[in-house]
């Protein structure tokens, strides 16, 4: 007789976790529920005004049992909040090997960019058993990445970038919506994850290739915004050369230090004075408002294809 | 009105005071102190706040609910700053 | 000599406890304008965190020397309203207009040197939104912004605390004060000394940020 | 026939004047509390209207009865009316007005012109609200998120902002008000902790008020500025960031949730007790958990950002905390439960409501737990499951609170009794109606419909229909007690002093209470809620 679903599908290798907690906690708000249930209708109908059950007795204060019930609740709150920070914390830090995919949002429209040149709307190709990493930014208001068969869920902001994380476990398609409302058409600002075997997926890469690599655009496009006459390999006077860059610790210029991930890449190319490299001159010029926000993540991408850093002895991407 | 009664000496030295310390935050913000020059700008500040309270405000001189509510909107103030910056401070992740 | 008896409202037992009832009031409200001033210093505080630099660039534009005369004026206005509380519990209601006189003055002097600064800023192309020209650091018009909200909201609490000191001086001259009963002139203080304390922290907070060579 | 002489009939606070000057101009309490009773009960219904609108819109997955343009401006007018002009003045204004100063053995606010212009602020704020909502609306959502609010909406965001600051100053005199009340105005020999919960409850409210409300203020003012002035506070484009906007946002907003429940929670403890001829138990307990509540509910408000790009580490503090809240409401909730045992349980109106709340109130915070733990709060935020969970806190929990107070002080109110019969009818379609309303919509969220949609898809029909159907019952639940309510007011005066034979100090005036409440300032002598002794004076 159910022909609607009562619990959602489960696709993603954290849905099953997320699931296990939700299911800890409904038992936990049952029990305390019952109990409070039970308690309000045994009393009600054995001290209703005309029942004969004895009155002798009763008491207004009763320290142990109201110690009792506040640590109890305290010490189950506590395993409960333990588990679920654990589970957020992982659901932030992708595996090391996982696949980034590009994601912008706009009113009202999801714009999807793999480094292979794949671009989509409002759809998403995945390979099932691949941990996906999602890059996320937004050219207007708030919205926000969400998955349900997943279980994920992540804001993606304007002048950001936000990251989240997925590992899709059952071929199939699934809803995307917008969480964050993002203006008139919030609601229709939806879309489809679509989870594929991997080798399908090959295909499917293969097959709707609209353009190159977004290393390859990335390039051109340094080209064509002449950031290769101060960033080349060879004249390092200008600007440092950003081989080996990504992934790796940046001394600046007030001696702090951070890592060069793609929120730094953006912020530098955006607004290059705020983090200047240690030993190098405020000359660069800022390309606000001169790329698209896709054109920023194929310069990205391109900067992660010269290479991490060469102690960690890995290079990342082909 | 049974208010205390501060005498204009108090009133003379603590206006007094006020204009040395403010002096103090001119003259110290023009010694390069680092990231200090505002933890000192800011100390002396709390303290000029604290006396202009305690003796202007008569607060102490005042019954304990005054005090209360005093360090109530301070807690509050503290409460709205440090956990507003905690999410800034713990960003890099 | 003023009646005592008839300042009682109706609803309090006695004197007492209706002045401590308007002291503990406007106790509450300063309490409430704390969080209403720390919601901008929080976004001050955020803000100068994020964007140091540009906060420094823009504290640049400020004049060093009108914001000292204006947080002496206004620590001084601070000491004339004590006094005038310290005059009226004395009795002395001739000193105690005097005060007030005083304190309006030093009020309204700050507010013309503030008026002087905010016409410089215009004239320079400091106001984001109005007029607005500096070509400085990423987020430098965010500490105009600040600066502008802030000092601004502060200026209207001296507005205001100036127009509550001329409705003390006209109650004085009426004689309803005396040494029995001067409560509104406490409060009024209170109120007064609020608005002072705020501009302690404004002042090193945009004049000062790094004037050292 | 006159039994009584003119004269003797004292004269009540209704009765000692009249004309329309007599009500706009006055600084009773008690007039005052009436005043705010017609004008919140008007928002209630306007309010009502969108949500009725929203749920027959919902009842289908097409966008067939409204368009996107019209739902938006629905669902924020809804959230704008209902929380800042019905739920947060409900209790204070209206009971809270009427009740404090009685309960202290007061003869009124400490500062009653204050309390008049409260309600006029409540007024313009509302018109000015109102109007904004005719000529156009807006469609931010009633939290207002920027950069939406400053950039890209094209609707009413200034005028309503502006009302809902002018409202603030209300809620802040009202609070400013009950707090310098409570301190300088309680009768001879009344210590705090003979207090009446309710009391300790509207104490606690008004402390979240006063502290609270400000900073919406400036976060509202800030927000203003930037639309209006294209500068950039919290609009990255221009320089700004959204999220402190939230934070600023949540900081009032959150605690604004306590300041719907609180006073509700003080409803429920002397309705309990009442009607179970009981002490409270644990009333120290349930003193110190109130006032918990009111500040640890300040420390929480970073659970509302968990996915919106707030740093992990600021999201397992707000997560650790947002759990510490849970503890004094289950001390609340058990402690309301241990005070049925061994009493002598009457099951009228207003205790119905009670059980009501606790029922509800205790779901709403179960389902708190969910949205505290940080990676299910991941999936469940911003879907159905919030819209689920808020409504039993404020829905199940504010408004059964505050029906069943009015419930039990009608009475004092007007001297009039209801028709007990509609009215525990209404209360038990209101328990049902309520209930279908709102829980299939926790399985909706699971499911995983976002919030603020209206089209979705197909498979979240049944449910939704569920939905709206349980919201035609529970409508009807609100519509029949105005009805009887009103309908009572044309029966002569026969409540009595004390109808539900209650202790209190509210109880010991004649109904309706003349002006100055009492004739002489009471004295007292005993612990609160001293119903045992009462029974064995045989009272």
């Amino acid at each position: 007789m159910w022909d609607f679903p009562l619990l959602p599908e489960a696709a993603s290798s954290t849905a099953a976790e997320v699931d296990a907690l939700f299911w800890i906690l409904i038992g936990v708000a049952s029990v305390f529920g019952g109990i409070i249930t039970a308690g309000l209708v045994y009393f009600n109908i054995r001290y209703r005004k005309n029942s004969k059950a004895s009155r002798a007795g009763a008491v207004s204060e009763h320290l142990p049992l109201e110690l009792l019930w506040s640590i109890v609740p305290l010490v189950i709150s506590a395993g409960i909040f333990g588990w679920g920070a654990k589970l957020y914390f992982d659901m932030h830090v992708p595996p090391e090997n996982a696949r980034e995919v590009y994601v912008v949002g706009k009113q009202w429209m999801w714009k999807i960019q793999h480094p292979q040149g794949n671009r989509e709307i409002n759809e998403l190709h995945v390979p099932v058993g691949v941990p996906i990493k999602l890059v996320m930014t937004s050219q207007d208001v708030i919205h926000s990445f969400f998955v349900p068969a997943f279980r994920i869920k992540q804001d993606v902001l304007p002048g950001r970038y936000t990251t989240t994380w997925f590992e899709a476990t059952k071929p199939g398609e699934y809803h995307l919506f917008c969480a964050e409302y993002c203006g008139t058409s919030h609601a229709s600002m939806k879309g489809r994850v679509v989870v594929m075997k991997q080798e399908e997926f090959e295909r499917w890469l293969a097959g709707n290739r609209q353009e190159e690599s977004m290393t390859a655009s990335g390039d051109q496009l340094f080209r064509q915004f002449g950031c290769v006459t101060c960033h080349s390999q060879t004249s390092q006077e200008r600007g440092p050369s950003l081989h080996g860059l990504f992934g790796s610790t940046v001394r600046l210029a007030d001696g702090s230090t951070v890592t060069a991930d793609e929120r730094y890449i953006r912020e530098s190319i955006l607004n290059p004075g705020a983090a200047l490299v240690a030993g190098y001159k405020p000359l660069m010029p800022t390309y606000a408002g001169q790329m698209s926000q896709e054109q920023l993540f194929q310069i990205i991408e391109y900067v992660k294809s010269l290479g991490g850093p060469q102690i960690a002895g890995e290079r990342r991407n082909p | 009105m049974s208010g205390h009664h501060v005498s204009r000496r108090v009133y003379f030295a603590v206006g007094f005071a006020l204009l040395v310390l403010f002096l103090l935050t001119v003259g110290v913000a023009y010694i390069d102190l680092g990231p200090f020059n505002i933890v000192v700008a800011m100390a002396i500040a709390t303290f000029k706040a604290i006396l202009v309270v305690l003796y202007f405000m008569h607060v102490r001189y005042s019954s304990r609910v005054t005090w209360v509510f005093v360090s109530a909107s301070f807690f509050w103030l503290v409460i709205l700053l440090v956990l507003t910056l905690s999410d800034y401070a713990t960003r890099g992740v | 000599m003023a009646d005592n008896h008839s300042r009682v409202a109706h609803q309090f037992d006695d004197l007492a406890q209706q002045q401590e009832a308007s002291n503990l009031g406007m106790w509450a409200f300063l309490a409430t304008e704390v969080l209403f001033f720390g919601g901008m210093f929080a976004a001050y505080a955020v803000y100068r965190s994020l964007y140091y630099d540009a906060f420094v660039a823009g504290s640049q534009h400020m004049d060093v020397l009108l914001g000292a005369v204006n947080t002496a004026v206004l620590l001084l206005s601070s000491l004339t309203v004590a006094l005038g509380v310290h005059a009226v519990q004395r009795g002395n209601n001739g000193a105690l207009t005097r005060y007030l006189l005083m304190t309006i003055a030093l009020g309204s002097t700050f507010l013309v040197i503030k008026g002087f600064e905010y016409s410089h800023k215009y004239a320079e192309g400091l106001i984001p939104g109005v007029r607005f020209a500096l070509e400085g650091p990423d987020h430098v018009e965010l500490y105009f912004i600040l600066y502008f909200v802030m000092t601004g909201f502060h200026a209207l609490h001296m507005i205001v605390g100036i127009g509550i000191m001329t409705a003390m001086i006209i109650l004085t001259r009426k004689g309803r004060f005396s040494p029995e009963y001067y409560n509104p002139i406490e409060v009024s203080g209170l109120y007064w000394h609020f608005v002072d304390i705020v501009w302690i922290f404004l002042y090193p907070l945009f004049y000062l940020i790094q004037v050292h060579p | 026939m006159k039994t009584v002489n003119e004269d003797a009939l004292q004269k009540n606070y209704i009765t000692a004047a009249y004309g329309i000057r007599s009500w706009l101009l006055t600084r009773d309490h008690k007039r005052i509390a009436l005043l705010y009773l017609i004008s919140i009960t008007l928002f209630f219904f306007i309010g009502g209207f969108f949500a009725v609108l929203m749920r027959l819109e919902l009842m289908t997955p097409q966008g067939d009865l409204v368009s996107a343009e019209t739902y938006n401006r629905l669902f924020t007018m809804h959230g704008v009316a209902m929380i800042f002009f019905f739920l947060v003045p409900s209790i204070p204004a209206v009971l809270g007005n009427f009740l404090l100063p009685m309960m202290l053995g007061a003869r009124d606010l400490a500062f009653p012109r204050l309390n008049l212009l409260s309600w006029y602020l409540y007024m313009v704020g509302g018109a000015y609200t109102l109007y904004a909502m005719v000529t156009g609306g807006i469609d931010t959502g009633w939290t207002f998120y920027t950069p939406y609010s400053t950039g890209y909406s094209t609707t009413n965001v200034v005028p309503v902002v502006v009302g809902i600051f002018i409202l603030g100053f209300s809620s802040i005199l009202t609070g400013l008000n009950f707090i310098v009340t409570t301190h300088k105005m309680r009768a001879p020999g009344l210590t705090w902790f003979r207090l009446p919960l309710f009391v300790w409850s509207q104490y606690a409210t008004s402390v979240i008020i006063l502290l609270a409300t400000p900073v919406l203020a400036i976060t509202l003012a800030l927000l203003g500025v930037e639309r209006i002035f294209r500068v950039g506070i919290f609009d990255p484009a221009l320089g700004g960031d959204p999220i402190l906007f939230q934070h600023m946002f949540w900081f009032y907003s959150h605690p604004a949730v306590y300041i719907m429940v609180l006073p509700s929670m003080g409803v429920v403890s002397e309705l309990v007790t009442c009607f179970a001829r009981r002490r409270i138990f644990g009333y120290r307990f349930m003193a110190f958990a109130v006032m918990a509540i009111a500040v640890l509910g300040f420390l929480v408000w970073g659970h509302h950002m968990f996915v919106s790009g707030q740093s992990v580490y600021a999201g397992m503090a707000f997560s650790a905390l947002s759990f510490f809240v849970a503890i004094p409401s289950a001390i609340k909730v058990f402690n309301w439960t241990a005070t049925l045992h061994k009493g002598r349980i009457e099951f009228r109106t207003p205790v119905l409501y009670a059980f009501g709340f606790i029922g509800l109130f205790t779901i709403g915070g179960l389902t708190g737990l969910f949205l505290a733990t940080l990676a299910v709060n991941v999936h469940l935020t911003d879907t159905y499951f919030v819209v689920a969970h808020f409504h039993y806190i404020m829905v199940g929990g504010a408004v059964m609170g505050y029906l069943g107070g009015i419930h039990y002080w009608w009475p004092k109110m007007t001297g009039r009794m209801y028709h007990e019969g509609w009215a525990k009818f209404s209360a038990l379609i209101l328990f049902v109606g309520f209930n279908l309303t709102f829980f299939p919509q926790f399985i909706l969220g699971y499911l995983g419909m976002p919030r603020r949609y209206y089209i979705y898809p197909e498979e979240f029909q049944v449910l939704n229909v569920l939905s709206t159907a349980g919201a035609s019952i529970l409508g009807l639940g609100y519509i029949i007690p105005m009805i009887y309510l009103l309908w009572s007011l044309r029966k002569p005066r026969t409540a009595g002093p004390n109808p539900w034979n209650a202790v209190g100090l509210e109880w010991l005036t004649p109904s309706p209470p003349p002006t100055h409440n009492f004739d002489k300032t009471p004295v007292v002598t005993e612990e609160p809620y001293a119903y045992e002794e009462k029974s064995a004076h045989g009272g």
